[in-house]
């Protein structure tokens, strides 16, 4: 009953073209073993949908430096001098959505809404081809949902069905990611009995997890 | 003291105990270490956290626990963390009290443009976008001038981060407030006059009879 | 065997191991009990919790821990505990396998009425509107007919509870299914035969050549 | 730094006419000392948004059993006698709300949301009086965001800030409402001091908290 599975075969799962949210801010939350091991099996085209691209070379900043990556969709890439490079010269495509409609586009593809009314980016720039829709007198954009074939995401514990606990601010965008995926593969610090995780500290439940990559062992 | 140095101190004035208080990547940083210690604000911070504060000592670390500039911090005792969503509904939903954004521009109708430079600088808006649309007051911390061109301007030649009004511009000049009659100087630093304001400033500036001086 | 535990016991067979269940408040909650020991199925409760199980004794109950129809239940080891918007994100966003409703009516076009009778019985709909919506498979689970009054009618006389055309309808006499061509008698109950079934059913029933016998 | 208020002074904030959010699911998790104080004071013409209205005389019960609520925003009242007999009889206006989309309208009031499109409710009485509107081929219902003057949610546990930690299927509307109420009121199992809280198992931050009720203290 466990989802335990081994981290080459669950990255061989994904084929080139696909699109992934990956968890992460500035890499801190990110599922770093899952991230090598996709520029290690020389995955192309893929779509990435993530907080940020990282620095050059570091977290997912590595898929950007393989040229793996075709399109990014992320709320900030300025941390990274690969991913400016690439756009301004036209290699990659880059979507950038203010972080807060970022969560949210998550949210609502993961909790099947068919989209939401957010002030933010009214006016501005993000507002081009979306609908302006007055509710009560004020004016919102209407945003749509966002999912992603596969979802990666990192947490501090999981039980061996697939519960997932997060520490501080390494939770980030991965429990809405883990929603918002057809298969999700979370990489835990640390894999627990099943039952041995308090009901309210699950914050993700196992019930949308698909599969659990774990640390090498390194006992005995 | 230098310009920054200036800048914030002036901005912490505006922050009072109690409030939530979301501070910038950058410049608006350094407030937070310029606060009287009788005063109780918490800091949010846009990766998921109430409660941030700077690491005591370097060895304290978490790997987990970083502010949205990407820098180790720590957390309060009473802190509290939760998911991204979570974190801009706090932002989004009239929760924080202050945000205290860097700025690229800000023009007379008070629009503030800090996230682009189109062809040449694209890192993204961000947080920046929810923050200037959420929070209940934002106050833009920047130098008043950039290579010596005015950055507080008749209309943003930037893509701008926000159509909602913001609430005051501090530099280390003056502090202008945006109004439905343009933009009023309300103070100018210590040694600057209000001829020099207007000179290093290129947007039309409304003088009252009387300017305070910045307290800092 | 009663009719209530033919239908129930029914229903228990289209439950998968692994899958993500919701079970209506009232003969729905039956099925949890007819499921065999080595299935293991994931129960959710829509007032916040995935890992429902029925109290081992009574001793062991706690304030803070009820089903969605208010019976005092327990907690399986791997169970997860949260709030309203997250369970009904469950919910409607797809990540319920079955979900195992009572019914007032179903009609020719598969939908079903469930929660009002106007001007007598005006409950609230709870949240089964959300869960035909939302749940990935739908089981209606009903008697066949009320007061002798049939349940399976051409057109709901009562408010519909979705748009949503479910997918199986379970009851003492038959298992029918809703297709593109109607609705299609599967099975009928041991003892049961299918001019029963039409006798006691005012929608129009689709015959095949061959109709089961209801395992149970 | 205290939140802590007497349950007398707190209640007295409240007007005869407001509308409070009220936590609770058939009174698991409702804040049974506020709502008994409430009906103390005879407040009126209340109107209370709850899941339900638990049983006759019982958690809100109370409320509806002595005539002080105008109207209800609810997904289900069919558990209470009183507020059926008031409704049948005109007394008492009733507005059912879908209980995923209720839980859903607060959350975008609490967040800052101008609404959301949802499929429930779609070709059903809910639709009534709302816009439809299509997305990728699929119709939803665009639903507004719900506030109230006052939230009264239970807590599990509180710290002196007004951090909440809740338990099991006690938490069920708390968290959204103590998000989308000018006013929140808490009133925790337990009040902690200040740091005795996990960071990680807190799920409604103090900063949208403004009071604490406290239970009577029984030590010494």
């Amino acid at each position: 009953m466990t989802k335990l599975i081994e981290l080459s075969d669950v990255v061989e799962k994904i084929p080139n073209g696909a699109s992934l949210m990956i968890g992460g801010f500035l890499a801190v939350g990110a599922p770093l073993r899952l991230i090598s091991e996709i520029e290690r099996q020389g995955k192309r085209d893929l779509t990435i949908i993530v907080n940020d691209t990282n620095r050059a070379g570091k977290g997912v900043g590595k898929l950007i430096a393989a040229k793996a990556v075709r399109k990014v969709i992320a709320s900030h890439v300025g941390t990274n001098s690969d991913t400016q490079k690439q756009l301004l010269a036209g290699e990659i495509e880059v979507e950038l959505v203010p972080q807060g409609t970022l969560a949210e586009r998550m949210r609502a593809g993961g909790v099947g809404l068919g989209g939401f009314l957010t002030p933010t980016g009214v006016g501005t720039l993000v507002e081009e081809g979306k609908p302006v829709i007055e509710v009560d007198g004020r004016s919102y954009l209407l945003e749509k949902p966002l999912r992603a074939d596969f979802a990666l995401v990192s947490a501090a514990q999981a039980d061996h069905r697939g519960n997932l606990v997060y520490a501080l601010t390494a939770r980030n965008f991965n429990p809405l990611m883990a929603m918002a995926a057809d298969t999700v593969i979370a990489e835990p610090h640390l894999i627990v009995p099943v039952g041995c995780l308090p009901p309210d500290s699950v914050v993700t439940p196992g019930a949308v997890v698909d599969y659990l990559v774990a640390r090498e062992p390194h006992h005995g | 003291m230098d310009e920054k140095m200036i800048i914030a101190s002036r901005v912490a004035r505006e922050l009072k105990s109690g409030m939530l208080v979301n501070l910038g990547i950058g410049l608006p940083t350094l407030v937070a270490q310029l606060l009287p210690d009788d005063l109780a604000v918490d800091f949010q911070s846009e990766n998921g956290l109430i409660g941030l504060e700077p690491l005591p000592f370097e060895g304290l670390a978490d790997d987990d626990l970083i502010d949205a500039g990407g820098r180790l911090v720590s957390a309060s005792a009473g802190a509290a963390a939760f998911d991204s969503a979570m974190s801009f509904g706090l932002i989004r939903g009239g929760h924080m009290d202050v945000t205290v954004l860097g700025g690229l521009e800000v023009d007379e109708n008070g629009h503030l443009a800090n996230w682009m430079v189109p062809g040449k600088m694209v890192p993204g808006m961000g947080g920046a976008m929810d923050l200037v649309a959420g929070a209940k007051r934002v106050i833009v911390a920047m130098t008043h001038t950039a290579k010596g061109a005015p950055k507080v301007v008749p209309t943003c030649t930037l893509p701008i981060t926000s159509s909602r009004r913001i609430d005051l511009v501090v530099t280390e000049m003056a502090v202008i407030e945006p109004t439905d009659e343009g933009l009023v100087l309300r103070e100018t630093a210590p040694g600057v006059s209000v001829a020099d304001v207007l000179a290093a400033t290129s947007a039309r500036l409304v003088v009252p009879e009387t300017v305070g001086v910045m307290p800092i």
